[in-house]
């Protein structure tokens, strides 16, 4: 490779590098101005389980039966269901946490809900000052699932 | 002077000292070597990589990696844990390409268990992996470039990983870790629209976003020239550090565990391996650069031959419990050969779960490589094995 | 233009002083300007869109903004470096900038001091650069900053030689030292067509004396952090910010006046013509370094020594060569 | 924890079904007490170790030539999918070189050497792969019985496999496995003045203070 080639091939394949910036700077910019536009998510888009709040009854779809707090990786989820005054345990949760600071939105619990109560939300903007407002109590849950589009995907279904 | 010390008899030192200079220099303690941190806060360490580099002004005598700031022992959590929950938590050792984590769980249980998936199931599982390189790579294709001095194409890179990540959140809900894959298949099927888009995504990859590649980066002269014989391993050194994926190949071994192992739908597609002369930083950029072609070759002939039908087949057991015995499992990962090792007593949790990582062991040949280069040498070659800490220290 | 009351000393102090303020308020307007040019252009080169939302409609005030947030930023001091070598660096980097600009024309007399050795006077001061890096890395007693010290050392001085040959083949060419002289000269022909080679010689060793890509050895984010500034930090750090982009604006111009006939042009008045050629030539400095990725030590070494050395001779012989025949 | 994770009808992921009251341990990695406790009963549960699983065809021969030359050497009924070996501690280093020269065999690629805590021993593992020839897949497997906080020796293998090097440290740094001739065994994960022992043995106390998280009603 004399000289002069390598000079040649080097002059070319600047210019061509030059080129390619040249031709992105009239390209419009791909920046979604994010406070003022908001970020479009998919249907899908996982963010944290909420309960689902069933319309007519205004009450949750969730029995307390534990097993989404079973199947939970790091097992963030403690549910405690109702005692009623007769001392017999009720089909509905008194307590219902999420531990959301280590929580790594699998899916799992979701899958494992056979009454249909838990979805995943899409409301991304949950950042918080401590790691102890991380703690989502059964209320807030509900309210979540209230405020941000939320949907329920498990077993072969298409997306 | 321990550092000159070993520089005597290192062969690939000759050039910058012969013998009896280095060790004269020692004696006399004229060669003052300078050790630095390129610590854990570094700009491209490519995560909390600290490497204590022994210097003699600009050549590296001695390079020493110190591993383990992000070691979390994925292996002692995963004892206490059930086969379905360990999948997804495995994305988050190789979290820049996870879908080849949840592939190794998922075929390590399926095999031991003898679970049959659907086609449909096979072929999809092919599809996102060969779409998860492609993404792997050009994140190592920004960050290669940055390692040598540009950043426009890190940023050119990024915007076109935004597509790619946009299908992956349309199909498994997540951009970077899916948790998607399940013991006996998927978690849901993806529909005729989002196949559509992929394909689109494909032509224009092809189309307009590699040339400018090429173009801005790899037929740059100052690149080439950066890259030439620089971190040169041969081919018996790769093969006794036990390197795999990329930096094998780069050195001229034609290895590749989706042609050695029998998974996916990867025995159905034609596709060749690109195989490098000498193994030096050019030759790896230039396997990885092919690379991302294969995939996309893979994934177009995988969508074409998609089946209808389940994602998930019936007849996986409801209750994952794995049969005493133990299997060594390898999948191909953008960065190498990653192996699982499951040592189960018959029951629901895992005895033992041992994670071959390729960056782990890859990495063991940053001394070798860069021993008598410059310091600009070490960041590029750091910056070709494509380490993810994650993986590194588990 | 002296009233007669007046002292001479006097009137020159006072003249001097007006000089200097008007230079340094120019520069400072235009590096200023130029910092946001370079946000903007590398911004919308890479598809993003740079500075936006600070004052106007397209961030133009961003610079000022800087300037004001590194004002308040906490300014720490290496306790074991040079104390007074590593506080006086920033400074010594803001000279040879500004004393450049006294010596550039603008117009047929509008010239801050019209030496007649223009030409010497410029490279002896562009030298200065390499004492301030020299004090930064040393003084901050920063493995980093030496080595990125070290390396600018070696960078700036063999990068020098090459740019004073291309200086001596436009003496030759034009017969005078004095740059307005050498700027009547280029009246019908520009001094880039028959001196190509000088130009591309000056102009590569001038973006190698600033440390720009792909000569950015001695603050190479990716390998030494920041190299010689990595322990100036506030407004210290944006004085060697506001330096490079000084001489940015400096070397541009003085390609500019050198190469591409200074106020020569049609229609407009001279100093437009001049701007307009040095915001140019700063375009393509910046569209250079968005573009290419760095060198070695050793390879900069070798292009600096082996390659543009040679060619700049080469260059001076054949123009005197040209010179002998014609005349 | 009885039913399955997964609806029924839907067939979605299954999640394991453990025995009654067992629940998956928090992610802390406090002492894997159900992991023993699920292996007793698993291990119990498991039908009398049956007759060794015939091995393929292709994987017999090779044992039949490994075994011809290096008569020691039994079979590991536990391996599937590979050739699994069980070599006596003393003997580990000549049969591993000699399975990287045999011809026939050339296993030239170490992929990973592991360990498990057996509680009563630790047992060494070498994955060696021919990269020319797929057919050959060896699991090499050393037993090395130890007692309380021992750390049980072996020879290191670093200079027939250089890629051994990290493999061993790491294996001495989590379980405590000491190579003899490793050229610099330290550990490599954990901080080296990490007094704390070997993580991943199975008698590991995690001694780090539990994290209080104080909730604050909102």
């Amino acid at each position: 490779m004399s000289l002069v080639q390598q000079l040649a091939r080097t002059a070319a394949t600047m210019a061509k590098g030059h080129l390619v910036t040249l031709r992105e700077l009239f390209r419009k910019p791909m920046t979604i101005h994010y406070p003022d536009e908001p970020v479009p998510h998919p249907v899908g888009f996982r963010s944290i389980p909420v309960l689902k709040v069933n319309e007519e009854s205004g009450k949750l779809n969730c029995t307390a039966c534990g097993l989404c707090a079973r199947s939970c990786p790091p097992a963030i989820i403690f549910v405690e269901s109702f005692i009623g005054e007769d001392g017999r345990r009720k089909q509905w949760p008194a307590k219902f946490d999420l531990d959301l600071s280590r929580c790594m939105v699998c899916n799992l619990c979701v899958e494992a809900c056979p009454f249909d109560a838990l979805e995943m939300s899409e409301d991304a903007e949950l950042s918080a000052y401590t790691i102890e407002d991380l703690y989502f109590t059964m209320d807030e849950l509900a309210a979540l699932w209230k405020t941000s589009r939320s949907v329920r995907i498990a077993g072969g279904q298409k997306v | 002077m321990k550092g000159v010390g070993a520089v005597a008899e290192h062969p690939k030192l000759q050039g910058v000292y012969s013998p009896e200079e280095a060790a004269q220099a020692a004696r006399e303690g004229t060669v003052e070597p300078l050790t630095i941190n390129l610590g854990p806060q570094h700009p491209s360490t490519h995560g909390v990589l600290r490497v204590i580099t022994t210097l003699d002004g600009e050549t590296v005598l001695k390079a020493d990696p110190d591993i383990g700031y992000l070691h979390r022992n994925w292996e002692k959590i995963v004892e206490s844990w059930h086969y379905p929950q360990i999948v997804p938590f495995s994305d988050r050792n190789d979290y820049l390409s996870a879908i080849f984590n949840e592939w190794l769980v998922c075929r390590a249980v399926e095999e031991a268990m003898g679970i049959e998936l659907t086609e449909r199931a096979q072929v999809l599982r092919t599809v996102f992996a060969e779409l998860n390189r492609l993404v792997s790579h050009q994140m190592w294709f920004g960050t290669y470039a940055m390692d040598i001095g540009a950043f426009t194409p890190f940023l050119y890179a990024l915007r076109d990983r935004e597509w790619a990540y946009d299908l992956f959140e349309k199909a498994t809900g997540a951009r970077q870790l899916y948790a998607y894959f399940r013991i006996g298949g998927l978690r849901n099927d993806v529909s005729d629209a989002w196949v559509q888009e992929l394909r689109d995504y494909l032509d224009y990859f092809e189309r307009e976003a590699y040339p400018a590649y090429m173009d801005l980066l790899y037929n740059n002269e100052i690149f080439r020239v950066r890259s030439e014989g620089v971190g040169v391993v041969p081919k018996e050194v790769a093969i006794a550090y036990g390197a795999s994926g990329p930096m094998l190949r780069a050195s001229g071994v034609r290895h590749d565990i989706r042609r050695v192992e029998r998974y996916g739908v990867y025995d159905r597609c034609d596709f060749d391996i690109p195989v490098g002369k000498n193994g030096d930083n050019l030759d790896r950029a230039t396997v990885r650069m092919k690379e991302m072609i294969e995939s996309i070759k893979i994934i177009r002939q995988c969508l074409d031959m998609l089946p209808e039908g389940e994602v998930f087949s019936p007849k996986t057991p409801r209750v994952i419990k794995v049969p005493e015995g133990d299997w060594y499992v390898r999948v191909e990962s953008p960065r190498g050969e990653i192996g699982l090792w499951l040592v189960s007593t018959g029951g629901l949790q895992p005895y033992r779960m041992k994670w071959r990582a390729p960056s782990f062991v890859n990495l063991q040949l940053l001394n070798y490589m860069t021993r008598g280069e410059k310091i600009a040498d070490l960041i590029a070659s750091l910056g070709t094995i494509d380490i993810i800490l994650g993986e590194v220290d588990r | 233009m002296q009233p007669e009351w007046m002292a001479p000393w006097l009137w020159t102090l006072i003249l001097a002083v007006v000089k200097t303020i008007v230079v340094i308020a120019f520069v400072s307007l235009n590096a200023a300007v130029l910092i946001w040019l370079e946000r903007k252009v590398s911004g919308h080169m890479q598809n993003r869109v740079g500075p936006l939302r600070v004052g106007g409609p397209a961030g133009i005030l961003q610079s000022v903004a800087d300037i004001i947030k590194l004002l308040a930023k906490e300014d720490f001091v290496p306790q074991r470096g040079d104390r007074w070598i590593w506080w006086l660096a920033p400074s010594v980097a803001f000279a040879p900038a500004f004393l450049v600009f006294w010596v550039l024309p603008f117009g047929p007399h509008l010239v801050v001091e019209d030496f007649n050795v223009g030409l010497i006077f410029i490279t002896a001061v562009t030298s200065f650069t390499l004492l301030s890096i020299f004090m930064a890395g040393w003084g901050s007693n920063d493995k980093y900053s030496l080595i990125g010290a070290m390396r600018a050392g070696a960078q700036l001085f063999s990068y020098e030689i090459p740019m004073a040959m291309a200086l001596v083949a436009v003496a030759l060419a034009t017969g005078t030292l004095n740059l307005t002289a050498i700027v009547e000269k280029q009246r019908h022909m520009w001094l880039i067509v028959p001196q190509i080679l000088a130009f591309l010689v000056f102009y590569i060793s001038s973006v190698a004396e600033l440390n720009r890509t792909p000569f950015d050895l001695a603050e190479a984010e990716s390998e030494l952090v920041a190299g010689y500034h990595t322990e100036y930090s506030g407004i210290r750090w944006s004085m060697f910010f506001f330096a490079e982009y000084t001489n940015l604006l400096t070397s541009s111009a003085l390609a500019a006046i050198l190469f591409l006939g200074g106020w020569h042009g049609p229609w407009l008045p001279g100093w437009a013509w001049l701007l307009i050629k040095t915001y140019l030539l700063v375009f393509v400095g910046m569209w250079i370094r968005w573009t290419l990725p760095r060198v070695r030590i050793d390879q900069l070494m070798d292009l600096g020594w082996k390659f543009l050395l040679p060619v700049s001779l080469v260059n001076i012989a054949a123009t005197g060569l040209y010179l002998v025949v014609v005349r | 924890m009885d039913e399955e994770t997964q609806g029924a009808a839907e067939g979605g992921a299954n999640a394991a079904r453990p025995p009654e009251g067992a629940r998956p341990r928090p992610a802390s990695g406090s002492a894997a007490a159900p992991g023993t406790a699920g292996a007793a009963r698993g291990g119990a549960a498991a039908a009398a170790p049956a007759a060794p699983p015939a091995l393929p065809p292709e994987l017999q021969r090779l044992f039949d030539r490994v075994k011809e030359q290096l008569p020691d050497v039994e079979r590991d009924e536990r391996v599937h999918g590979a050739l699994g070996l069980r070599v006596a501690p003393e003997r580990a280093h000549a049969v591993l070189a000699a399975l990287r020269d045999m011809d026939g065999v050339r296993c030239n690629y170490l992929s990973n050497l592991a360990a498990v805590d057996w509680k009563d021993a630790i047992e060494v593992a070498y994955h060696l792969f021919n990269l020319d020839d797929p057919s050959v897949r060896i699991v090499v497997k050393v037993r090395l019985p130890y007692q309380g906080d021992e750390e049980p020796e072996v020879d290191s293998v670093t200079d027939i496999w250089p890629t051994a090097n990290w493999h061993e440290r790491e294996a001495y740094d989590l379980l405590g496995v000491r190579f003899r001739g490793h050229p610099d065994l330290r550990r490599i994960l954990l901080p080296e003045t990490y007094q704390g022992g070997h993580p991943l043995r199975k008698s590991f106390v995690d001694r780090r203070p539990k994290r209080q998280r104080l909730v604050r009603p909102r």
